[in-house]
């Protein structure tokens, strides 16, 4: 659908990932490519594995077999905190924000990879650079915040915010890392049609315009048909289809496990 | 190697430990209702035995009346304690609720001691014979009783939990009081039902201990004993707290023992089991039986 | 205008057990000095007292507040690790302190022993025989008793308590004698100074076949161990420190008390009829106005420092003197002998010099003797019934051996 | 959204908006505060100075607790035996190698932080209550040790220590040791609220907060775990070495395990994650027995005490009051002074307007 | 959200059977945050009542509210009265309104992730003695949700859907009156979105159990209920039978979006439509 071709080598490659938690299988023999640049989404029905997926992406699971590579490396047994500053940012699906921490705070950690001066620095705040060094990274915090809209809860403490503010705010959290992958895990849960819509446009900004190559798991048709460039279908942990979002919406299978056979939301629109 | 002495030290460790274990469960029970440390366990112990000590020489009740009393006291005790400090403290952080009980620790100290002064009292000869010989060493018979007795609450424990409407109640309420309130569970109700429960139980081997040693303001170092314990074994696990209870009851003997024969340096037995404790935790951060945090995002 | 005095009591720490009535002992005693005999010279004693419940530093911080607020001229002190921690500071600040802990450490005046550790002492002072030489005397009569009872071979000594300044202070001067006395000398035995099961000490007490065993800790614990040891079934002849046995731990102990050995520092105990013991009751009346308390030996020798500092401070007086510390120091020298007017066949004659402040070397040995049940009925009606007694057993002299002295 | 900054704040740049203390009301008052307490030895007696040094040498370590406690996250119920450590170190360090005083106490500091990262290291490991015992364990372990470790703590007798002296001025009147005190009360609250505002400050916040997503947010959970030790150890031992040098005496019995539950209780009560409230709560705490002991003092002698013949007991009431106060304040006072403290000041910023 | 459509006066409303009557309340967080400023609505009893509105409108509140669970987070009503089945539940503890027969699905899941699903069923029935029916209805679920039966693990560690399912059947097996349920289809697969829709309607047909919908998904809370409410800011600013509004122009635009072809692409979307409106 898209004719802004993206680079066609694969920022990240997993090949071969199982994932086995004693007797549940939770992936079995996965294999795909994100290319550079492309939004790139993962749908299944639940329990298919997705969230498993992104996890052993950015570190949380290590996979029983397989590998990843992100930008040519072999990530496979990195830490997670490895993996952020490599340049892999995420959100959840289970929020999981900083509950005390003000929003600034929970954008500014997100910089923490970015940033040098330790706790001797930090303590000593005026001489040695960190408070320079603050300065210039609250800057382009600003930024993402103006950029996501969350300026007036800025100094709000992100445990008090509705949810779908909290949502953005994990975005914002994430973006802070200037990741080159955004790994987001259902973006648009809990959002009526015009914040989905924001939250949208918030993507598909940040993949054009910021140059980020997005990964989303998301169960609203609509809009994973509309912004992705390719679709991966999961379903008890392997894969059934990948490709352009057309093709594999009219897959049989993806719409016998998934969609249903009246897949109402999932039309196609023309663009 | 002096054989028979580490045979008599051995049971002995196990027969001691076996009350620690009594101690422990009663910490484990508030810990699963609750996820609160109770640092005034110890001081529970020492008013059963008091209370107890009372019935049998100022009332002179003969010692299953006086024992019944001083359960029902004991009830009413960890009631009285909920509805006082620990119904205000619902819904604070844990750290509060564990350090209220560190206050309900000195104030209990303290007043036992004002009540009852600081010398140790003895309690009046219970059992016709006061010890029996078990593999060579004497062994004092209520101990022995005690270990019938902490089998038995043992597997009403393991039932509770396991199967029981309240016990589920109770572990959901530890989960998240909130989530427990939404499902009809009173929780206050829950942390009553289960500071009385606990209080009886260490009661019971406040009374035990009493017996044997006279009451006297020390025995709340049981509370802190019971720490290694219930770490040991996992903070969950009522078979953990009572194996961990054992663990540490053997774990002091044996120091004890290499010490006296060997290394002489003093203080190994009551220092042992921190450095057991220590240990296992390096190897099993979640002690023999506690279970694993659920770390999912 | 009153003379301030301060007094560090043990009511609610590990040695409270025989803490309290000295401390009441000593408080009673200067309430009374006060009210009969119009203080000392006229003045009024303002005592502050200050429960530190047996921690040094507690006792220290205390001591600062003293001297910086209320400028004590004399303090009535307690423990042992305590005291010795402010020996530094009562002689930089020439404060007299008279303390309930009889460690020898504390008699060198004029640091003249040369011992490693011990620091000249000039205002440390204390009523009774010093832990380690009451400990000799025990000794002494623990090798008379072993022949006196025909046994064969060497008898085993071993000694017991806590890690701890207090138990340990004669340990090593016992050791040494027991050794000289021929005894076999076994590894101590460690037990802590609350109150707990000891049941493993005296397997291995027992395991170790010792003849005689000393008990360092104070009355509270060392009942514990007696009790345990009397289960296990251990035969071992105790033998207590002056605070380690008294009638409250009979009480307590029962029949596991039986035979226990220990050193008492006053001529008469309550109920005696020497001729002191008519104050001595009067000054219990300020405390219990019904007169119906049984007073442990404690009491009594609290009463008996007191009574000390406060002659010594009436001889600072004398002649309209100032009440300072270093008068009141030179009032402990002031007499040989020395009996607290009044108290008569009650306190001991102390002797005080500017070298020597072990102010007696007697020590007199009691035996426990508890023949039944002692759950019911008080102290005193079990004394009056005969189901507990203490029976003097001996009177033992000791040299005044210059190389005892701070040991 | 309600961020409570009062109106007409305006922050012309980000600079304005990292500073500790957000307006310029607050910064005055600040200054204030530090001249008045400069003051303090001219207006009171040794006695108010004596408990001022107190709540100063204890708050410095009531405040590394709380960037253990309030800030990871980690309950640890063994400060106390950090605080010993570093009262042992700095005397030790003077007696032996005669390092001057006002050397060593920050030497002890680094040395109680070393030590404390080689006992954090493994609890990095711990979650929740285990670390919490396992914290326990380490204060009976080195209670043990300083028992045991007659060379360097003087055994179960106990150490005496020196005052600090400076160009042949001693420290050796709470007077002068107040200002010592103060100073370095000064220097470690500033440290401690700056690191809050810097990068790792918040890391320790978010491994609080939220270990699983710090960690994927690039956090290294075991380095900020033990480094939190470490720092708590850091201010533990700079606390110690000031308590050695101004009691002039150390002994192993003082730093027991309930000394590390007061310790917690300073911090629970100040505010778990306040750097002022540390500082509250040790006032609380050293102010709570005296009193108490005032009230004891005033009750002895009296009709009352005749009445209920209190006599001896009266020390336990004390303790009673103490234990008693503890559980009435958390009952009503949960989130802790600094809390409180807040609203003090919301009130009166809004006044009249309360609501 | 234009005020144009003013809400009614609750009077002007015809007389139904209400189960639960929420009359102008108002909640205030921590002392200080307002959050419902004067909010009413009704329940007719047996019906299906759908609730929307944007984040932070208030939505987790109000329910939160009737639950009584407002009080465990700080929260507090501070003006006007909710009644259930005629009876004030100001005030009343939260576990007594489980009693009464108002059973929450939390926000965010909140199953107990430390004990199995089979554990958390039971839970949801503690309530309730009868165990023959528990069993029965336990299987009732099982049946709904065949996932739920295979993980024989903890709750923790199932899927973010697996675990709604769960927060899901652990409602039913209270069998209360009055469920609210809040955005049960969250996280949910579109095959499962439809199924839970069907299993609501399913419950209130066969049950007759009356639910209080909090529901992102306009359409499909829309196509289920009776009647709707729509708040924003804390008040309900419109509201009326499904119907009318599913065809408000509108909620056409901010909840609903367009249909097959009328539907705007997601890709095309050149501007951000809200502007700060949860100021
Ligand atoms: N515990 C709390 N303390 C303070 N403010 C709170 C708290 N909970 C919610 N709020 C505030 O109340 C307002 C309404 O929140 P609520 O969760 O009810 O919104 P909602 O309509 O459910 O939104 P969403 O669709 O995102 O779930 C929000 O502005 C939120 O910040
Ligand atoms: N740590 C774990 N231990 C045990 N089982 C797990 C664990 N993590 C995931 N699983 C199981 O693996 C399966 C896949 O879970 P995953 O969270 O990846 O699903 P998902 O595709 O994200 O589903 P959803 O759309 O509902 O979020 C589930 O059945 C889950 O129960
Ligand atoms: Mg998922
Ligand atoms: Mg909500």
């Amino acid at each position: 659908m898209s004719e802004e071709t993206p680079d066609l080598a694969p920022i990240l490659a997993a090949e071969g990932i199982s994932l086995r938690f004693g007797g549940v299988r939770a992936l079995t023999d996965v294999s795909f490519a994100v290319r550079r640049g492309e939004i790139f989404s993962i749908i299944g029905p639940n329990g298919a594995g997705k969230t498993s997926m992104v996890n052993c992406i950015s570190g949380r699971y290590r996979p029983t077999q397989g590998q990843i590579r992100f930008d040519g490396q072999d990530i496979t047994r990195l830490g997670p905190n490895r993996r952020a500053a490599l340049g892999i940012g995420r959100t959840f699906q289970n929020l999981a924000l900083f509950g005390h921490m003000t929003v600034l705070d929970n954008i500014m950690v997100g910089r923490h990879h970015l940033l040098k001066s330790g706790f001797l620095r930090g303590m000593l705040y005026w001489v040695g650079g960190a408070q320079k060094e603050e300065l210039a990274h609250r800057r382009e915090v600003e930024e993402i915040i103006d950029f996501l809209e969350i300026q007036p809860v800025r100094k709000a403490v992100a445990g008090t915010l509705p949810y779908g503010l909290r949502k953005r705010v994990e975005l914002a959290r994430a973006v802070a890392l200037k990741p080159k992958l955004i790994l987001l895990d259902e973006p648009m849960a809990g959002m009526n049609l015009e914040e989905k819509e924001d939250m949208a446009r918030f993507i598909t900004d940040l993949n054009a315009e910021w140059g980020m190559t997005v990964l989303m798991i998301e169960h609203d048709m609509g809009v994973v048909m509309d912004i992705s460039h390719r679709v991966m279908v999961l379903d008890f942990g392997r894969k059934i289809a990948e490709g352009e979002p057309d093709a594999v919406l009219a897959h049989p299978e993806v719409r016998r496990a998934y969609l249903g056979e009246d897949a109402l939301e999932a039309e196609p629109v023309e663009a | 190697m002096d054989t028979s002495l580490l045979l008599q030290l051995t049971l002995n460790g196990l027969i001691v430990g076996m009350l620690y274990g009594v101690v422990a469960m009663s910490f484990v029970l508030i810990y699963k209702a609750s996820q609160v440390v109770n640092f005034a366990q110890g001081e529970f112990l020492l008013v059963g035995a008091w209370v107890c000590w009372w019935f049998l020489t100022e009332w002179q009740l003969p010692f299953y009346a006086g024992f019944a009393f001083t359960l029902v006291f004991m009830m009413l005790f960890g009631l009285v304690l909920q509805v006082v400090v620990l119904r205000p403290l619902i819904g604070e952080p844990v750290i509060s609720v564990i350090m209220a009980t560190i206050g309900l620790g000195i104030f209990f100290q303290a007043l036992m001691k004002w009540i009852f002064g600081v010398f140790a009292k003895p309690f009046p000869p219970i059992f016709a014979m006061e010890q029996v010989r078990v593999l060579g060493l004497e062994v004092q018979t209520v101990y022995l009783a005690s270990l019938g007795v902490s089998l038995l609450i043992m597997a009403g424990f393991g039932w509770f939990f396991k199967a029981s409407k309240h016990g589920l109640a109770m572990r959901a309420t530890a989960f998240d009081q909130q989530v427990a309130q939404s499902l009809g569970v009173s929780v206050p109700k829950v942390f009553a039902m289960s500071w009385a429960i606990s209080a009886v139980v260490s009661a019971v081997a406040g009374v035990v201990v009493g017996v044997v040693n006279g009451v006297s303001s020390a025995l709340s170092f049981y509370g802190i004993k019971v720490f290694p314990a219930v770490i040991l074994g996992g903070l969950d696990s009522i078979l953990g707290a009572v194996l961990g209870g054992v663990i540490v009851g053997l774990l002091e003997n044996w120091a004890h023992y290499i010490d006296s024969q060997w290394l002489n340096w003093g203080n190994m037995f009551q220092i042992a089991p921190f450095y057991g404790l220590v240990l296992i935790l390096l190897i099993k951060p979640y002690g023999l039986f506690g279970t694993k945090n659920i770390e999912r995002v | 205008q009153p003379i301030p005095i301060g007094h560090l009591m043990d009511n609610s720490g590990a040695t409270s057990d025989v803490g309290q009535p000295y401390g009441q002992g000593v408080a009673d005693a200067l309430a009374w000095v006060n009210s009969r005999r119009n203080g000392v010279a006229g003045r009024p004693i303002n005592v502050s007292g200050f429960d530190y419940g047996y921690a040094a530093p507690r006792a220290v911080s205390q001591y600062q507040s003293w001297t910086g607020r209320t400028r004590v001229v004399a303090i009535q002190g307690w423990g042992t690790a305590d005291t010795e921690a402010l020996v530094r500071f009562v002689t930089r600040d020439r404060i007299p302190y008279i303390s309930g802990s009889y460690s020898a450490a504390l008699t060198d005046a004029a640091g003249q022993s040369g011992r490693q550790g011990v620091e000249a002492a000039p205002y440390n002072f204390f009523y009774g025989p010093s832990y380690s030489d009451a400990l000799r005397g025990m000794l002494q009569w623990a090798a008379q008793d072993w022949r006196a009872r025909g046994q064969q071979g060497r008898p085993k000594y071993v000694h017991m308590g806590a890690n701890h300044p207090y138990p340990n202070s004669p340990k090593a001067a016992g050791e040494a004698l027991a050794a000289e006395l021929g005894f076999e000398v076994l590894p101590a035995i460690q037990f802590a100074l609350t109150p707990g099961d000891y049941t493993a000490q005296c397997l291995t007490l027992k395991n170790a076949g010792a003849n005689y065993a000393y008990l360092g800790n104070t009355a509270g614990s060392n009942i514990s161990v007696l009790r345990a040891c009397q289960t296990a079934g251990v035969q071992v002849q105790f033998m207590g420190n002056v605070w380690g046995m008294d009638e409250n731990a009979m009480k307590a102990a029962g029949t596991a008390a039986n035979g226990v050995v220990f050193p008492v520092r006053t001529g008469a105990v309550w109920g005696g009829d020497a001729p002191g013991m008519a104050q001595v009751r009067e000054i219990s009346r300020v405390s219990d106005s019904a007169g119906t308390a049984y007073r442990p030996v404690h009491y009594i020798s609290g009463i008996c420092s007191a009574m000390l500092m406060v002659e010594a401070m009436e001889t600072a007086a004398e002649g309209g003197g100032q009440v300072t510390g270093e008068r009141i120091r030179d009032g402990f020298y002031a007499r040989q002998n020395w009996v607290p007017r009044g108290f008569e066949g009650v306190c001991n004659p102390s002797t005080y010099t500017p070298q020597d402040h072990r102010g007696t070397l007697r020590v007199a040995l009691y035996r426990a003797s508890v023949s039944g049940d002692t759950t019911q009925g008080s102290v005193a009606e079990l004394m009056q019934a005969g189901t507990m007694k203490i029976e003097n057993i001996a009177t033992i002299d000791l040299e005044r051996r210059r190389d005892w002295l701070g040991w | 959204m309600t961020a409570l900054t009062p109106c007409g704040d305006w922050r012309a740049s980000y600079r304005a908006d990292t500073t500790i203390f957000p307006t310029r009301n607050s910064r005055i008052a600040l200054l204030l505060g530090i001249l008045l307490l400069c003051c303090a030895p001219l207006v009171f007696g040794r006695f108010e100075l004596s408990l001022l040094i107190n709540i100063g040498f204890l708050g410095i370590a009531a405040l590394g607790l709380n960037i253990l406690v309030g800030f990871t996250g980690q309950i640890s119920i063994g400060h106390a035996a950090f605080f010993g450590l570093g009262a042992f170190v700095s005397a030790y360090l003077h007696e032996r190698y005669h390092v001057p005083v006002l050397l060593c106490i920050p030497l002890a500091g680094i040395f109680t932080a070393f030590i404390g990262l080689i006992f954090g290291a493994p609890a990095a490991r711990l979650k929740g209550l285990y670390l919490a015992i396992a914290t326990l364990a380490a204060q009976f372990i080195l209670e043990d040790f300083f028992a045991r470790a007659q060379w360097f703590t003087g055994g179960v007798a106990g150490r005496m220590t020196e005052s600090p002296v400076l160009f042949g001025f001693a420290f050796d009147r709470d007077e002068s040791y107040f200002y010592l005190t103060l100073a370095w009360v000064i220097i470690m609250f500033t440290a401690a609220a700056n690191l809050m505002r810097s990068r790792d400050g918040r890391a320790l916040v978010a491994v609080r907060d939220h270990y699983l997503s710090a960690e994927m947010m690039g956090i290294n959970l075991a380095y900020y775990r033990t480094l939190s030790f470490g720092i708590a150890s850091l201010y533990a031992g700079i606390g110690g070495a000031l308590y050695a040098h101004y009691l002039l005496f150390a002994s192993v019995e003082a730093f027991n395990i309930l000394f590390s539950i007061q310790f917690l209780g300073m911090v629970i009560i100040g505010g778990l994650g306040s750097v002022m409230g540390s500082l509250m709560g040790a006032a609380f705490m050293v102010m709570l027995p005296e009193v108490t002991q005032m009230g004891a003092d005033l009750l002895a002698g009296s009709s009352i005490d005749r009445a209920l013949k209190l006599g001896a007991s009266i020390s336990f009431l004390r303790e009673m009051v103490v234990g008693a106060a503890i559980i009435l304040f958390l009952i009503f006072e949960p989130d802790g002074l600094a809390r409180r403290w807040r609203l003090i000041k919301a009130y009166w910023k809004l006044y009249p307007y309360s609501h | 959200m234009s005020q144009a459509l003013a809400t009614p006066p609750p009077a002007a409303r015809p007389a139904e059977d209400l189960l639960l009557e929420v009359n102008n309340i108002e909640v205030v967080y921590s002392d200080v945050i307002l959050v419902l400023r004067g909010l009413s609505l009704a329940v007719p009893r047996g019906k299906i009542v759908a609730l929307l509105g944007a984040n932070g409108a208030g939505k987790s509140t109000t329910l939160k509210a009737i639950s009584g669970l407002l009080k465990s987070e700080d929260g507090e009503i501070t003006r006007g009265d909710i009644r259930f089945a005629g009876e004030r539940l100001n005030g009343v503890e939260a576990h007594q309104i489980v009693r009464r027969g108002i059973f929450q699905v939390m926000e965010g899941r909140r199953i107990v992730s430390d004990m199995t699903c089979l554990e958390n069923l039971r839970l949801g029935a503690f309530t309730r003695s009868d165990s023959a029916e528990i069993r029965r209805d336990i299987e009732m679920v099982y049946g709904y949700f065949p996932r739920l039966k295979e993980r024989t693990g903890l709750a923790g560690y199932l899927s973010g859907g697996e675990q709604q399912m769960l927060a899901i059947g652990r409602a039913l097996m209270a069998r209360p009156k009055l469920i609210l349920m809040d955005e049960p289809s969250m996280g949910l697969s579109p095959l499962l979105v439809k199924e839970v829709f069907g299993i609501i309607r399913q419950l209130n047909a066969d049950l007759g159990i009356t639910i209080l919908l909090v529901e992102q998904n306009a359409r499909m809370a829309l196509s289920v209920a009776s009647h709707g409410y729509v708040m924003e800011q804390g008040k309900v600013v419109l509201d009326g039978s499904a119907e009318d509004l599913a065809n408000n122009e509108d909620v056409k635009e901010f909840y609903l979006g367009g249909h097959g072809a009328e539907r705007k692409s997601f890709r095309n979307l050149k501007s951000y439509k809200r502007r700060k409106r949860w100021l």
